[in-house]
């Protein structure tokens, strides 16, 4: 099997206020690569934005990444890890943007109201690539193209506000592709807007990611989106990734009990008419009040009393692919240990 | 004429003599104070002046001038300085010696409104001028001067050939025009003055040839010598009394003014017209600024310095009168000094930090007495010598009890109680006061001016009802009636048992009167009296007292010395300065029509007598003023405080650059300091 | 937008009618009127006014009539470009304020600069270091600067610069400048002067502008676009430079009106300490004469220059800021 | 291992839990306030200020209005702690002064054959604590003698009054001028402020004008008209809270227009259109639902607008327009030390600065800290 071009190890990034700790990330592991789209999954606050935050090493203070390895593989081969790089350093901004682009989710606040949605793709450009004001400009014109503005001669002098939530999403893709890098982080690229729009969207990351063969992880809360675009899905509860696999088997054959959750919850044409949408029982806890053990426990329909909540469950492996964190699978002689 | 014989120097010295060094305890009682010896200091000065030359026989022949005139003549813009100068010389003698020409005099003014500053130093424009003792008259503008034996007829005879600073001649017909023209102009001056209308009766001038001038009235009017040797209406001279919207004076340059008059600039009509063009409201406020030497640098006038840059800049710069009439024995036409340049000075502070620096050359007027220690401490620094001139007036702090006060009669019924205002005198320990604010240099007293004058009322009247006596006054408040005390031991009022409250109306001016009140006020607290002391800004204060107002009302009583040119401050008669009952002057001046008549006989005794004196010869003019004091003292209507002091432009910084400066000024209102000492004639020595 | 700046002009215009009206009320507040002062200001050097003469001056001055009227007059003249004549100067009020109105201006101005030299760098570094130590001690010097009265600063400087430096006194021209008309010279002369009495003033405005930038930029920090920026691998302190600074600054545009005034206010005391030839020291010594033409003028002119300052700062933001030019075309 | 950490972890996240759920908006920004130390340290300053503006009276050694030559210019006195003994009494030495008729200046030579020890809750000058309970009890005196006499923590002026004492009540007046004051503005900037942002439109724009021309107006001839206009015959106290009101007259635009912004931004908010429905008067939705939903602002917005009128009351008494002796305030205090003389004679009376801009310090970063904490993001 190929080499990943990303691959986390165990990526742990906690955020220590005042107040307690925030586990965000307790853990993470997952591989990426070329080509291939990885979907993160999870209901909102489960730690998949700072998890992908973490790779960019920009995760707001009080937060930091304080263990784990993030191997990236550089085009000439070179692997570094992330999670050592100094975030200041000459080589992590050169990743930022140069090798892995990021889009944010809300498009309309992640642009800057002041500056021409043209400077900040050309400053983009410039950043990475020798390229003359004149150059870049061009270069802009065309990304703005490729992402399917029209206009883009005169749609490169207007300010952000002045584009519709399409648009603008379509601006921070051109954005995070300015610099051709060889990953891309969709972070919920679709939430903010309507049906329509998000299949577009969808379909212009899909488009560029087969042009330019794009490693792309895309971070949803939308089992929907995932089920249209990923080639290999990681779903994340408080910080740990409970269950990963090939999208398939995790469509249809769920093993731990979020992921069955989760599943149910999405409205399906095979389900009954009127028949209610399922929810997952009780809500996500508290950050400060993560429960010991299984983090899972509180909300989970199959909960053994005794086990879940006493210890952290293992990872077991399914079959090459197919992992799960849960007790329900594999020796229940873990406990003991 | 003569105002008493006495020298004033020499009993100023056996006083300042007694002295001892000031030595004293912190717990010690305060009465330990002794009066510090001045003497000790060296800073004070002999008195002395120039002398004036009147024998004909010893004037110079020959005339020499100033190098830059001489330049002017030789290309022919001045005539000779043999033709520019008077037959009937004014030769001066200077203090010390024949000086040299050249130089600039720096000094510091305050702006537009400190015309004085420079008024002062051309006091020579005036008929007479007292020497420096301030006791006797000397000839200036007029070489001699007679009054009649039956005191209505005053002469005074010019100088034949003195030139205006344009060269035109000055002759009577420049006092006729003032009389006529300006004095007689109801436009400008609404109402006859005083000085002209002895028992409301209108005096005339009259010319009787080029030289000579009469001023004639209907009844005796002896004290019109006094008035003519004064700094007054009448006497004042052309620089101040003509500046600053002043219109008096005696004498006017005809022969500039009249083109400005709607008398000759045919009727009212055209005058405006003219002014309007000029940028003037009307012609008077035009004329106003024409005859103003500050204001206007064509007006001719006859002082050794006139104004090239009017007083209205940042700098106000005067040059000398190229026809100033006044030569030394060497015959070297006078001013020595070249030039005046008075810089605007913002605040008093910055004006006297410059003074230290030695930023001017020779500054008396704005020196504050309390910096007295950090003047000396820069003398060498700001290469400058301090010396301390004596006043002739009996306090700088002066509490005036409002006798016509009416908004609150139980007030009213305290300040108008002879035994109330003397405990509260005998209550003011004026040591302290003097240690205080005028570094023990001052004397204590009463308001009577200084034994050295001739006005002054005799032994023990400077210390009658004003020697600190805490006990006496104490008893003399109980006995009155004021027995009763709250909790805190303040002294209640008797109508209504609350606190009785005075307030005392203080402003900062030329003394920080506020704090010296509220030194008053904790001393006034230890007899059981209650005194607020108002800080009060001057105009409001003014105001307030001329609206009757005021209970107390603290200013200085500076000109009181000469009595009769200067009452206000120790007789209400005139309305827009009578602290000691507004109303009652407003009586006084209007002859009975308005105000309010005083129901106080002692006041209507004041007032006859202050009448009389108009009419009467000198020495009898002497008893009466002698006469006035006494009442004033006893009657303590005004409570005199620490006096004969350097306090106002006492403080001298003199450029040790600077010749013929006497070591000792004579400060009074009428001496003109720093002007009476004849500026003309310093100069200097490298 | 034309209609925008149109509306905003009118306002204007009713801004400086109903300051000329304040104005003039504050200044017949006090009792008395400038008869009063002349005669205080007369008998303070010893001379005398006689009753009747100080009633024909108020005749001369129209002082006797009632204030409605005298305003009336007064607004018709200025209308006309005429402010008319100091009574206590005896010159034109435009004359007698002159150079000082530019002097002030000046001062004011080098002051503004100096505040905002001082205040962005340190408002901007305590935001992005928040709670650091540099950030405490910035934000401690600051304050110092508001809470030391200004005009006790003045006077102990101009002290201790006589005694110790021998610095000369007050003043913004050294002696020899004083009568020279203008030249590079006297610019050069006023150069030297300058910058003592603006830092003085400058220190009162420092700290409030620290505390607005401060605030400004921690809401800035905070949004989405500065990670956007970072995600692009910008620089630190670019990403923070280009992006939110530049958001954070807007505000500051619509503060260059109200400065002004604050400043102005300033510089009357540091003037009367330090005896510079602003309208500070006149304007006191006219409220204090009521020399109203003077006073009234002074004050009306530092209104209008507020009110244009504001009109200005209003043009500033609209061309700074896109999304009210956008608001603009719609 | 993972374990036991969760076990540990469970007592204290679950408390924090509690917390957060039942956080009100003024603790949550008390929390923040905890994060930024100064602030908190700013905060017990200014207490311990108004401690003294309380107790003046009992801290001062001397009547504040006692003077006497014979005490002019002394500077402030060495306390020696122990005597040759050894032992622990606090004494100074009583003063031998003399004025040197060469300099004019007054030396002042302590003796040291003359000690007065200190002594505690000693009897003084009378004065009503609180102005109930009158006493004549002091904090600071010496054992025999009045205190007038000898001991000068901090020097005397130039009548001979105790510094310290004076400063004791000058703090009193200058801390309280400056509460009146804020309180006056604060009500009108909340009210005027909250038409303006409630009704907006027309009222709103006139609102707006009126602020505008206020400060238009260079704030120092408004004052100078305002204060010149007081009656001659009013009392201290009157003048005092005449002043106030003057300051307080200007003070309030600024709160006005944050006031404003914020009500334009909660104009929306369903509560206050609930309450509107519930048919509540204006004043009850500003004052009853509206300002506590902010409180947090203007408390920081008060602490910040103290120093302010601090400030405004020592330039006032600087100009002699604000506060006038015999009133005893700090601008009085400076007043004093506005002389050359007293820079060059007697600079420790510019010890009130001192105060004055540690008090200012206080309030700026209080209301810095509260302000940081008030901010809606955590």
């Amino acid at each position: 099997m190929v080499e990943p071009i990303l691959s986390v190890r165990d990526l742990v990034t906690y955020f220590r206020p005042e107040e307690g700790v925030v586990r965000a990330v307790d853990g993470a592991s997952f591989d990426l690569h070329a080509g291939r789209t990885l979907g993160i999954v999870g209901e909102s606050g489960c730690g998949k934005s700072v998890t992908a935050r973490s790779i960019l090493r920009i995760v707001e203070r009080p937060g930091r990444v304080e263990g784990g390895e993030i191997l990236l593989r550089r085009a000439d081969g070179r692997v570094v890890d992330l999670a050592k790089l100094d975030d200041k350093s000459q080589e992590m901004r050169n990743i930022r943007g140069g090798a892995i682009g990021y889009i944010f989710q809300e498009p309309m606040s992640s642009l800057s109201a002041f500056h021409t949605v043209g400077n900040q793709i050309i400053e983009a450009i410039r950043l990475h690539r020798k390229l003359t004001a004149k150059e870049a400009r061009e270069r802009a014109i065309e990304l703005l193209q490729l992402v399917g503005i029209p206009q883009p001669q005169q749609r490169v002098d207007s300010y952000s506000f002045e584009l519709s939530g399409g648009l603008r999403q379509r601006v921070m893709i051109a954005l995070a592709l300015a610099a051709e890098p060889g990953i891309l982080i969709a972070d919920e690229p679709t939430t903010a807007l309507d049906v329509t729009t998000q299949a577009q969207i969808l379909e212009l990351i899909r488009r560029l990611q087969a042009e330019r063969h794009l490693a792309v992880i895309l971070i949803t809360h939308d089992m929907g989106v995932i089920a249209e675009m990923a080639d290999s899905v990681a779903v994340m509860y408080l910080g740990k990734i409970v269950e990963s696999g090939p999208v398939d088997a995790i469509f249809h054959a769920p093993r731990h009990p979020y992921t069955q959750a989760l599943l149910r919850s999405i409205p399906s044409v095979l389900a009954a008419p009127r028949s209610r949408l399922a929810t997952i029982a009780g809500s996500i806890p508290h950050p400060y009040a993560r429960p010991p053990g299984c983090p899972y426990y509180p909300r989970c329909h199959s909960f053994m009393a005794g086990v879940c909540d006493k210890s952290t469950p293992p990872v077991n492996r399914i079959d090459a692919a197919h992992e799960v964190r849960c007790f329900l699978y594999g020796a229940a002689t873990e406990t003991a240990a | 004429m003569n105002l008493g014989t006495v020298t004033l120097g020499r009993s100023m010295l056996a006083r300042l003599l007694l002295g001892t060094a000031l030595v004293f305890g912190i717990a010690s009682a305060p009465e330990t104070l002794a009066q510090s010896s001045l003497s000790q200091s060296g800073l004070v000065g002999q008195p002395e002046g120039i002398t004036i030359i009147t024998d004909p026989a010893q004037w110079p022949k020959t005339f020499n001038e100033a190098p830059q005139l001489a330049e002017l003549v030789k290309q022919g813009k001045l005539p000779p300085v043999k033709d520019r100068l008077p037959e009937d010389l004014m030769v001066i003698k200077p203090v010390r010696e024949i000086g040299k020409y050249g130089g600039t005099w720096r000094r510091g003014f305050t702006g537009p409104g400190d015309d004085e500053n420079g008024n002062r130093l051309n006091a020579s424009d005036r008929p007479l001028l007292v020497d420096h003792t301030g006791a006797k008259p000397n000839p200036s503008l007029a070489k001699a001067w007679k009054m009649s034996d039956d005191g209505k007829t005053f002469t005074l005879f010019l100088r034949k050939g003195l030139k205006w600073s344009d060269g035109a001649p000055m002759t009577a017909n420049d006092f006729v025009f003032w009389f006529e023209d300006i004095y007689s102009n109801k436009d400008i001056l609404p109402q006859g003055i005083p000085d002209m209308t002895p028992q409301g009766k209108p005096g005339r001038i009259v010319k009787v040839d080029d030289y000579t001038v009469n001023f004639v009235f209907d009844v005796p009017f002896y004290l019109f010598e006094d008035l003519m040797a004064g700094d007054t209406l009448i006497g004042g001279g052309q620089a101040v009394r003509q500046s600053n919207k002043r219109s008096h004076g005696a004498y006017a340059p005809a022969h500039y003014l009249k083109q400005f008059l709607p008398k000759y600039a045919g009727g009212v009509e055209a005058a405006n017209a003219a002014a309007k063009a000029e940028g003037f409201d009307t012609w008077l406020t035009r004329f106003h600024a024409k005859k103003d030497w500050t204001l206007n640098p064509a007006l001719p006038v006859l002082g050794p310095w006139r104004t090239v840059q009017p007083i209205n800049n940042a700098i106000w710069v005067m040059e000398r009168n190229p026809f100033y009439w006044v030569v030394d024995p060497a015959g070297n036409q006078l001013p020595y000094l070249d030039r005046v340049t008075m810089t605007l000075a913002e605040n008093l502070e910055v004006l006297n930090l410059r003074a230290m620096a030695g930023e001017y050359d020779l500054q008396e007027r704005h020196i504050d007495i309390g910096k007295l220690p950090v003047i000396l401490e820069n003398q060498t620094r700001g290469k400058y010598k301090v010396h301390l001139d004596l006043a002739l007036n009996g306090t700088d702090a002066i509490y005036h009890f409002n006798q016509s006060f009416e908004a609150d009669p139980e007030i009213a019924k305290w300040l108008r109680n002879a035994d109330f205002r003397r405990a509260l005198s005998l209550a003011v320990d004026r040591k302290q006061l003097n240690e205080t604010f005028w570094l023990g240099v001052a004397t204590p007293g009463s308001t009577a001016p200084g034994e050295a004058l001739p006005y002054f009322p005799g032994p023990g009247w400077r210390e009658k009802w004003s020697t600190f006596d805490q006990k006496k006054a104490n008893e003399m408040l109980d006995a009155i009636g004021l027995a009763k005390k709250d909790a805190q031991g303040f002294r209640v009022r008797t109508d209504n048992g609350q606190r009785l409250r005075l307030q005392v109306q203080a402003v900062q001016a030329f003394l920080p009167w506020p704090k010296i009140s509220e030194m008053v006020a904790d001393q006034w607290a230890k007899v059981g009296i209650q005194a607020d002391v108002r800080d009060t800004e001057r105009n409001l204060a003014f105001t307030r007292t001329q609206n009757n107002e005021h209970h107390i009302m603290v200013w200085n009583n500076g000109g009181t010395e000469l009595l009769y040119l200067f009452p206000r401050h120790a007789i209400p008669v005139d309305p827009t300065e009578a602290f000691m009952g507004p109303e009652h002057a407003k009586w006084f001046n209007s002859g009975g029509t308005q105000g309010k008549k005083p129901d106080d006989p002692n006041i209507m005794k004041i007032f006859e007598l202050y009448q009389s004196a108009a009419g009467q010869k000198s020495d009898d003019r002497v008893k009466t003023a002698q006469e006035i004091w006494k009442i004033l003292i006893d009657q303590q209507y005004a409570i005199g405080t620490v006096g004969q002091s350097p306090a106002l432009m006492g403080v001298r910084l003199v450029s040790e650059r600077l010749g013929n400066v006497p070591s000792r000024n004579c400060i009074a209102q009428h001496c003109r300091t720093p002007g009476g000492a004849h500026p003309e004639t310093w100069y200097y020595k490298n | 937008m034309i209609a925008y700046i149109v509306r905003r002009l009118i306002l204007a215009l009713l801004t400086i009618w109903a300051i000329s009206v304040v104005t003039f009320v504050i200044i017949q507040l006090p009792p008395g009127d400038f008869v009063d002062a002349y005669i205080v200001q007369l008998s303070a050097s010893g001379s005398v006014v006689r009753f009747e003469e100080a009633q024909a001056l108020r005749q001369l001055y129209g002082l006797d009539q009632p204030v409605w009227v005298q305003y009336g007059k007064w607004i018709i003249r200025v209308v006309q470009g005429d402010f008319g004549a100091s009574m206590e100067w005896n010159r034109p009020v435009t004359e007698v304020i002159g150079d000082r109105l530019w002097m002030t201006i000046v001062i004011s101005f080098a002051a503004i600069i100096i505040t905002w030299g001082i205040a962005l760098p340190i408002g901007i570094y305590s935001a992005v270091r928040q709670y650091s130590f540099a950030d405490y001690i910035f934000t401690f010097v600051g304050f110092v600067g508001i809470a030391v009265p200004n005009f006790l600063l003045a006077l102990i400087i101009m002290y201790f610069g006589f005694k110790l430096f021998d610095l000369n006194i007050g003043g913004l021209f050294s002696s020899d400048y004083q009568l020279a008309p203008w030249s590079w010279g006297k610019v050069w002369d006023l150069m030297k002067h300058l910058p003592l009495p603006a830092v003085i003033l400058a220190l009162a405005g420092t700290a409030q502008l620290i505390r607005i930038m401060r605030a400004n930029l921690l809401d800035e920090l905070r949004r989405p676009y500065v990670t956007t920026a970072r995600a692009r691998g910008l620089v630190e302190w670019r990403a923070v430079m280009k992006y939110p600074v530049r958001a954070a600054l807007n505000p500051f545009a619509s503060t260059i009106g109200y400065l002004l005034p604050f400043v102005v206010s300033g510089s009357i005391v540091i003037s009367l300490v330090l005896s510079l030839p602003t309208v500070g020291p006149l304007l006191l010594r006219a409220l204090l004469a009521q020399d109203m033409f003077l006073a009234g003028t002074i004050v009306l002119l530092l209104g209008i220059l507020t009110v244009i300052g504001t009109f200005i700062s209003d043009l500033i933001l609209m061309w700074i800021d896109p999304r009210i030019r956008a608001g603009m075309h719609e | 291992m993972s374990g036991a950490v969760a076990d540990q972890a469970v007592p204290l996240v679950t408390a924090a839990e509690e917390k957060i759920a039942i956080a009100s908006q003024l603790q949550l920004t008390w929390w923040r306030l905890r994060r930024h130390r100064l602030a908190v340290a700013s905060g017990v300053l200014v207490i311990l200020f108004y401690l003294v503006a309380v107790f003046a009276d009992f801290l001062a050694i001397t009547s504040p209005h006692a003077t006497n030559s014979a005490r002019s210019y002394i500077p402030p006195q060495t306390i020696h702690w122990f005597d040759e003994d050894g032992s622990f009494k606090p004494h100074v030495y009583a003063l031998k002064g003399r004025r040197d008729m060469r300099t004019f200046k007054l030396v002042y030579a302590p003796d040291p054959s003359d000690k007065r020890y200190l002594a505690w809750f000693v009897e003084g000058y009378g004065y009503e604590l609180f102005g109930l309970i009158a006493t004549k009890r002091h904090l600071l005196g010496i054992d025999r003698g009045v205190p007038e006499d000898a001991l000068f923590l901090l020097g005397t002026d130039q009548l001979g009054r105790d510094v310290w004492s004076r400063l004791m009540l000058a703090t009193r007046t200058s801390l309280t001028i400056g509460l009146v004051g804020v309180a006056l503005s604060l009500f009108l900037g909340v009210l005027l402020g909250g038409i303006s942002g409630l009704y907006g439109g027309a009222i709103d724009t006139v609102i707006q004008r009126i602020i505008e021309v206020l400060r238009s107006i260079p704030t120092i001839p408004l004052w100078m008209g305002l204060a010149a206009a007081l009656p001659n015959d009013w009392s201290v106290i009157q003048v005092y809270m005449a002043i106030t009101v003057i300051i307080s007259l200007i003070g309030w635009t600024e709160l006005a227009r944050v006031v404003r912004g914020r009500f334009l931004a909660l104009r929306e908010e369903d509560f206050v259109t609930a309450a509107e429905l519930a048919g509540a008067s204006r004043l009850r939705i500003i004052f009853r639902h509206m300002v506590p939903s902010f409180m947090s602002h203007i408390i920081a917005a008060i602490s910040l607008a103290l120093p302010a009128m601090i400030i405004s009351e020592t330039t006032l008494s600087f100009l002699g327009l604000g506060l006038r002796p015999p009133a005893i305030s700090w601008g009085v205090l400076l007043q004093d030390a506005q002389d050359i003389q007293a820079l060059a004679l007697a600079p420790w009376l510019l010890v009130v600065a001192v105060p004055v801009i540690v008090v200012i310090l206080a309030f700026n970063f209080l209301g810095d800290g509260l302000r940081d904490a008030a901010d809606p993001y955590g």
